[in-house]
């Protein structure tokens, strides 16, 4: 269903874009090291493991209807 | 805090900032385990029984929730490169990442309302177990990023008028602490939900 | 500080003492051991002796731990007070650590602790599991406020006393139902005799499995808050001989078929909605009508004659309604315990038929 | 770094203005001396009701079929009886009292790292007492205070008052576990390392660290009964798919840290009064400050230690049987320790002494009825029974409110600037020592023989124990007149105190008792732990005079 494939499309591009500017900004913190930079990296780690999920949801590998 | 801030020196402020973020920090280590017993509720009811989801209900689309991930994610991104814009006390840079930032937090608890819309007529929160704990752990959920963005409204608005400074702006750490926390608890609901 | 540390030594009066509370303690132990722990409480089960050892075990090497941590204590406050002639700013010995006495304290309940794991586990099994040679399987359901009983082939239960053959392994199925299951409770079932206890959940089976090896009459009771009337919620275990139960067992197979008897039922007359009120009424207490793995205390009814999850219920074929009549008259007695019989149940051969015909509705 | 640099730097180094007007200084303070005193005046009412509540439960079975109370009304009582001491006055006394009143001066600091939160979970705690008795005008909650389902769920509305007040005590006293391990990571005084901490405050830490992780999962669950009784969510419904198995889950992994959040300050303030009136240092600190920490994380993986006869698979059973017996070891080293720090002191028995000592002993009984109670075979046999109720009532009372009584004879000049007066204190702890092991010992025999707990009823061959129980506890209650009429007294005659009466080394006897509004007028540097008898004092920019009656105590 078209709908459906709007919403796999929209969602793959999206996060893998999402997901690029995470990483970007993972490297860009790299380097900090306040107590709340290391937790920012973490939080960016997830947040880019949420991205792969997304696209790999996407792709269809993952996640039923 | 913001008050004697200004009027701190930086010594003492940096103290002050130090015992403030550790609080904070610490309060979302007791808000994730409000998260994680809830986590925790919804695989042992899982488990406990053979089929799942229950019998006559099915699993919410997956794609639509992808989509709205995705608008989530986005905003913790565009957060982090606001803070980066205060960072480099660069403004412009800061307001329409942080605008951004709100828009997609509210797309996301829109989106969340469509789903709640469309799930309804299948399942109550009080149907099965699965409507017990989707509702709740998504409501709370939900219930964070509403706040999330109620707490970016107001620290967008104190910046603008001048309540934080390049070195001093505790407040919009907090705010983006908080921003990711909620990010990262969907990321966990969002695999558990759709696709566990 | 310049001083020298003073070394550590004990005196005379620290060994004296040691000696007392060793006499004191090697009394008590002989005391735990030799303890006639069947008179004051039987052991009336198979599970009663491995658990009063791991009492004995416990309480043999807590007394001296009572024993002499308590001692010290009066010791030392006593030898160690301060006396009146002593100014007031005297100290005491200022050694703070010593890596000897330490380990050994450390040490030592590590390995009974050790030990008394693996004895707890070799213990474990004994009512845990449901036994491979067990006689019978009786199932034991709570309701408030009292214990119901179905034995095999028993066409009816029996309330308040468990009635068990002597020297027989038996499994007991317990679980908890009323006849309006949203108001079952978790209750628990205890022979303290028996040294047996297990709770009675909705919506759970649990097998305990034992042998009684004392004829007698034993107290049951429920040990897990169950509302208003749980001060009350006592039974007794009646263990009698083989051939007294036998003669029990007989007379209650009689009195069971007394009231039933053959009825010829026409299930063509079914009526499928009076059929499901009853479901709702008699039968949703044990059954769900989800499909076969959807169990309460029995299996779900869904497809029931349809589906081929279902086993073969009386004579091999699969059910069909002239089978799941009979089983409905005379109950049933499977894996999951037994099921009521018609009088149980209180239908007659009309109702039958029309539950009959619902479950012929059950897609 | 100098001594200056060290206290320029320090947090607290900024000091605010006293607050005036009376509301501003009693009623809501930010001064984390008169939150303490809050604290102990708001839980001594609730432990005074909590007490009637258990005495009317031991009228009732001095007779095996008493009319004395009704079967609902008596489950009520044991049910708020039990609720109101865990909740209303274990924990806020432990840690909301003695952790607001002495934790801060021990560090050396001028006040908790977040008073207004301080302030905040303190007006959260009268509020849920209120709820809590107040739920008996609707029908008190009558499951116990463990509350399962599916009773909970089928009880009178009560109950739900009963979730709400427990959870905002769960809010409360998360919120004061975050401000005190905040204080004490972020705000100790200049020079004081970890390893020079008083064992108080390492207790406080953990119990902090206890609080701030399990009471959030509390307060969740009891959010998920509520929901389950006012809009039927099927979380713990068996009809719907839930499971009544689940809330004990998650029930017991809170409450089984709980217990060590009500048992850790106890040992802290016994590891405090010790070494202070035995005049030597506390033997093995490091072993003691350890333990503490090894019993804080080995209490969150033993939960289901309470429901071995829940119908758990084996091999579920066993890891937890493993974890609670682990528990024992770190244990019994503090028991081991404190004892040998009798050996060889100059021992002056002061009230907190007896006090302490008598935690000691019965402690140590009711640990060890605990390895009885971890054992999976022998636990099936106990579980349910009045050994229970015996073994709980020898840690609870036995150990924490022995050792509360020890730190309030202890600190009650910290607060009040006067002594308790010591003979009555010795009265009041032998009164109080003898009915207590005659109340709840024979309590372990009347289990194994057979007593199921929280029964108004029973068989009548337990009778004429029951009624010796009865009695103890009659005289256990009267003994607590005396400590009443003694803290009375002491408001008008008790004798001033001074700075330091019993010779103590730790920050808090540096200061006047009571303390002024900042605690410390220059903030003290550190330079070795505070247990050195017969050494100099380990500390600079402390008044001298006040520093040399550690040497000479009064009493």
């Amino acid at each position: 269903m078209e709908l459906h494939l709007l919403e796999r499309i929209f969602a793959g591009i999206a996060s893998i874009v999402v997901g690029a500017f995470a990483l970007a900004g993972l490297v860009g913190e790299w380097k900090k090291t306040g107590l709340d930079d290391h937790v920012t990296k973490v939080m960016m780690v997830l947040l880019t493991i949420g991205c792969v999920l997304v696209i790999l949801v996407a792709a269809g590998l993952i996640g039923r209807v | 805090m913001a008050a004697h801030a200004i009027t701190m020196d930086d010594a003492a402020y940096a103290e002050q900032r130090d015992i403030r973020l550790l609080g904070f920090l610490f309060f979302l280590i007791s808000d994730s385990v409000f998260f994680g017993s809830l986590i925790f509720a919804y695989l042992y009811l899982r488990n406990s029984v053979p089929i799942w989801p229950p019998p006559g209900i099915e699993r919410p689309d997956v794609y639509l929730a992808a989509v709205n991930s995705v608008v989530l994610f986005g905003s913790g991104v565009t957060m982090h490169f606001a803070m980066e814009g205060m960072r480099r006390s660069h403004m412009r840079r800061f307001v329409g990442f942080m605008l951004s930032t709100i828009v997609l937090g509210a797309l996301f608890v829109g989106g969340q309302v469509l789903e709640y819309v469309k799930l309804l007529p299948v399942d109550k929160w009080a149907g099965s177990t699965f409507g017990a704990s989707f509702y709740t752990l998504t409501g709370m959920h939900g219930f964070h990023v509403s706040v999330g963005v109620v707490f970016l409204i107001t620290v967008l608005v104190q910046t603008l008028r001048g309540t934080y400074t390049k070195d001093r702006h505790f407040g919009l750490t907090a705010a983006t602490l908080y921003w990711h926390f909620v990010d990262i608890i969907w990321v966990a609901l969002f695999f558990l939900f759709y696709i566990y | 500080m310049s001083k020298q540390p003073e070394e550590f030594r004990l005196d005379a009066g620290f060994w004296k003492a040691t000696g007392l509370l060793g006499v004191i303690s090697i009394l008590l132990m002989i005391g735990v051991v030799t303890f006639p722990i069947n008179s004051v409480l039987r052991e009336a089960s198979s599970a009663s002796l491995p658990i009063d050892f791991l009492f004995r075990f416990m309480a043999f090497f807590s007394v001296p731990i009572i024993v002499f941590v308590n001692g010290y204590i009066i010791y030392f406050a006593i030898r160690y007070r301060r006396r009146k002639d002593e100014p007031m700013g005297s100290v005491g010995s200022s050694i703070h650590d010593h890596r000897v006495l330490e380990n050994t304290w450390t040490i030592i309940p590590c390995v009974l602790m050790v030990v008394l794991g693996v004895l707890s586990y070799l213990a474990m099994p004994q009512y845990y599991l449901r036994g491979k040679d067990s006689a019978a399987t009786i199932e034991a359901i709570g309701h408030t406020f009292y214990f119901e009983f179905r034995y095999p082939g028993l066409n009816h239960s029996v309330d308040e006393d468990l009635y068990l053959p002597v020297g027989v392994p038996v499994t007991i199925d317990l679980t908890s139902a009323e006849a309006d299951e949203r108001l079952a409770v978790i209750h628990s079932f205890w022979v303290p005799e028996f040294r047996v206890k297990q709770d009675m959940i909705p919506g759970m089976i649990v097998p305990i499995h034992f042998t009684p090896t004392q004829i007698g009459k034993y107290h049951l009771i429920c040990t897990e808050f169950c509302g208003v009337g749980h001060s009350e919620m006592r039974g007794h275990v009646i263990v009698v001989s083989r051939a007294a139960f036998d003669a029990w067992y007989a007379g209650q197979q009689k009195n069971g078929s007394a009231a039933g008897g053959a009825q010829t039922i026409n299930l063509a007359a079914g009526n499928a909605s009076n059929g499901q009120a009853l479901f709702n009424q008699k039968c949703s207490a044990c059954h769900n009508a989800a499909p076969f793995d959807q169990r309460k205390v029995g299996p779900g009814l869904a497809n029931l004659f349809h589906d081929p999850a279902h086993p073969n219920l009386v004579d091999g074929k699969p059910a069909n309604a002239k089978d799941v009549a009979w089983i409905l008259q005379h109950g049933f007695q499977g894996p999951l315990g037994a099921m009521p019989n018609q009088q149980a149940n209180g239908l007659s051969p009309k109702d039958i038929a029309d539950l009959i015909a619902y479950l012929q509705t059950l897609k | 770094m100098s001594v200056a640099d060290l206290q320029r730097a320090h947090p607290a180094s900024h000091i605010h203005p006293a607050p005036q007007g009376f509301i501003s200084k009693y009623i809501f303070s930010l001064d984390h001396k008169v939150i303490a005193v809050q604290y102990f005046i708001t839980s001594g009412l609730f432990f005074v009701l909590a007490g009637l509540l258990a005495e009317l439960v031991r009228v009732q079975l001095t007779q095996p079929h008493n009319n004395f109370l009704d079967a609902a009304t008596f489950n009520e009582a044991f049910t708020v009886h039990g609720s109101a001491m865990v909740w209303l006055v274990a924990i806020p006394v432990l840690t909301g009292g003695f952790g607001n009143l002495i934790m801060p001066l021990q560090i050396g600091a001028r006040d908790v790292a977040f008073p207004w939160l301080n302030m905040l979970s303190f007006w959260l705690f009268p509020p849920a007492g209120i709820l809590l008795f107040g739920s008996f005008l609707l029908g008190a909650p009558q499951a116990g205070w463990t509350e399962y389902p599916p009773v909970s769920v089928l009880a009178s509305p009560g109950t739900s008052m009963w979730c709400a007040a427990i959870f905002l005590i769960g809010i409360s006293s998360t919120i004061t576990g975050l401000n005190f391990l905040v204080t004490i990571i972020k705000m100790r005084a200049p020079g004081m390392t970890w390893t020079r901490m008083p064992l108080f405050v390492w207790a406080s830490a953990v119990t902090a660290f206890l609080n701030f992780i399990a009471t959030a999962n509390l307060s969740i669950s009891l959010a998920v009964l509520f929901i389950q009784r006012t809009f039927h969510v099927p979380f713990y419904d068996p009809v719907h798919g839930g499971s009544p198995v689940l809330w004990q889950h998650m029930f017991w992994f809170y409450s089984h840290p709980a217990v060590y959040i009500m048992i850790l300050p106890a040992f802290g303030i016994v590891s405090e009064i010790l070494p202070t009136m035995v005049r030597r240092p506390i033997f093995g600190y490091k072993a003691i400050a350890y333990s503490s920490v090894a019993i804080t994380l080995v209490s969150f993986m033993v939960w289901a230690h309470h429901m071995f006869t829940s119908g758990l698979a084996q091999w579920i059973q066993l890891p937890f049987m493993i974890m609670t017996m682990a528990v024992a070891i770190p244990t019994g080293v503090k028991v081991f320790s404190w004892v040998a720090t009798l050996w060889g002191g100059r021992i002056r028995f002061t009230t907190p002494l007896l006090f302490v000592l008598g935690f000691l002993s019965t402690f140590t009984l009711g640990g060890i009825t605990g390895v009885f109670l971890g054992s999976v075979p022998a636990d099936v046999h106990e579980h349910g029974t009045y050994f229970i109720v015996a073994h709980l009532h020898y840690v609870l009372f036995g150990g924490s409110i022995f050792g509360l009584f020890a730190g309030l004879y202890y600190w009650w000049p910290k607060m009040t600037g006067r002594m308790l007066d010591e003979t009555l204190g010795k009265f009041h702890f032998w009164l109080m020592f003898v009915s207590f092991n005659a109340t709840f010992f024979p309590m372990h025999w009347l289990g194994l023989l057979g007593m199921p707990r929280r029964v108004a009823t029973y068989d009548p061959a337990f009778h004429g124990t029951n009624l010796f129980v009865s009695i103890s506890a009659f005289v256990l209650g009267a003994s607590m007149l005396i400590f009443a009429y003694n803290a009375l007294r002491s408001a008008r005659r008790g004798k001033p105190a001074g700075p330091n009466p019993w010779g103590g080394r730790t920050l808090e006897w540096m200061i006047p008792s009571p303390p002024p509004y900042y605690n410390f007028k220059e903030l003290p540097v550190v330079l070795s732990g505070p247990y050195d008898y017969g050494k100099p004092l380990p500390y600079l920019n402390v008044d001298p005079a006040i520093m040399q009656l550690a040497d000479a105590p009064a009493y």
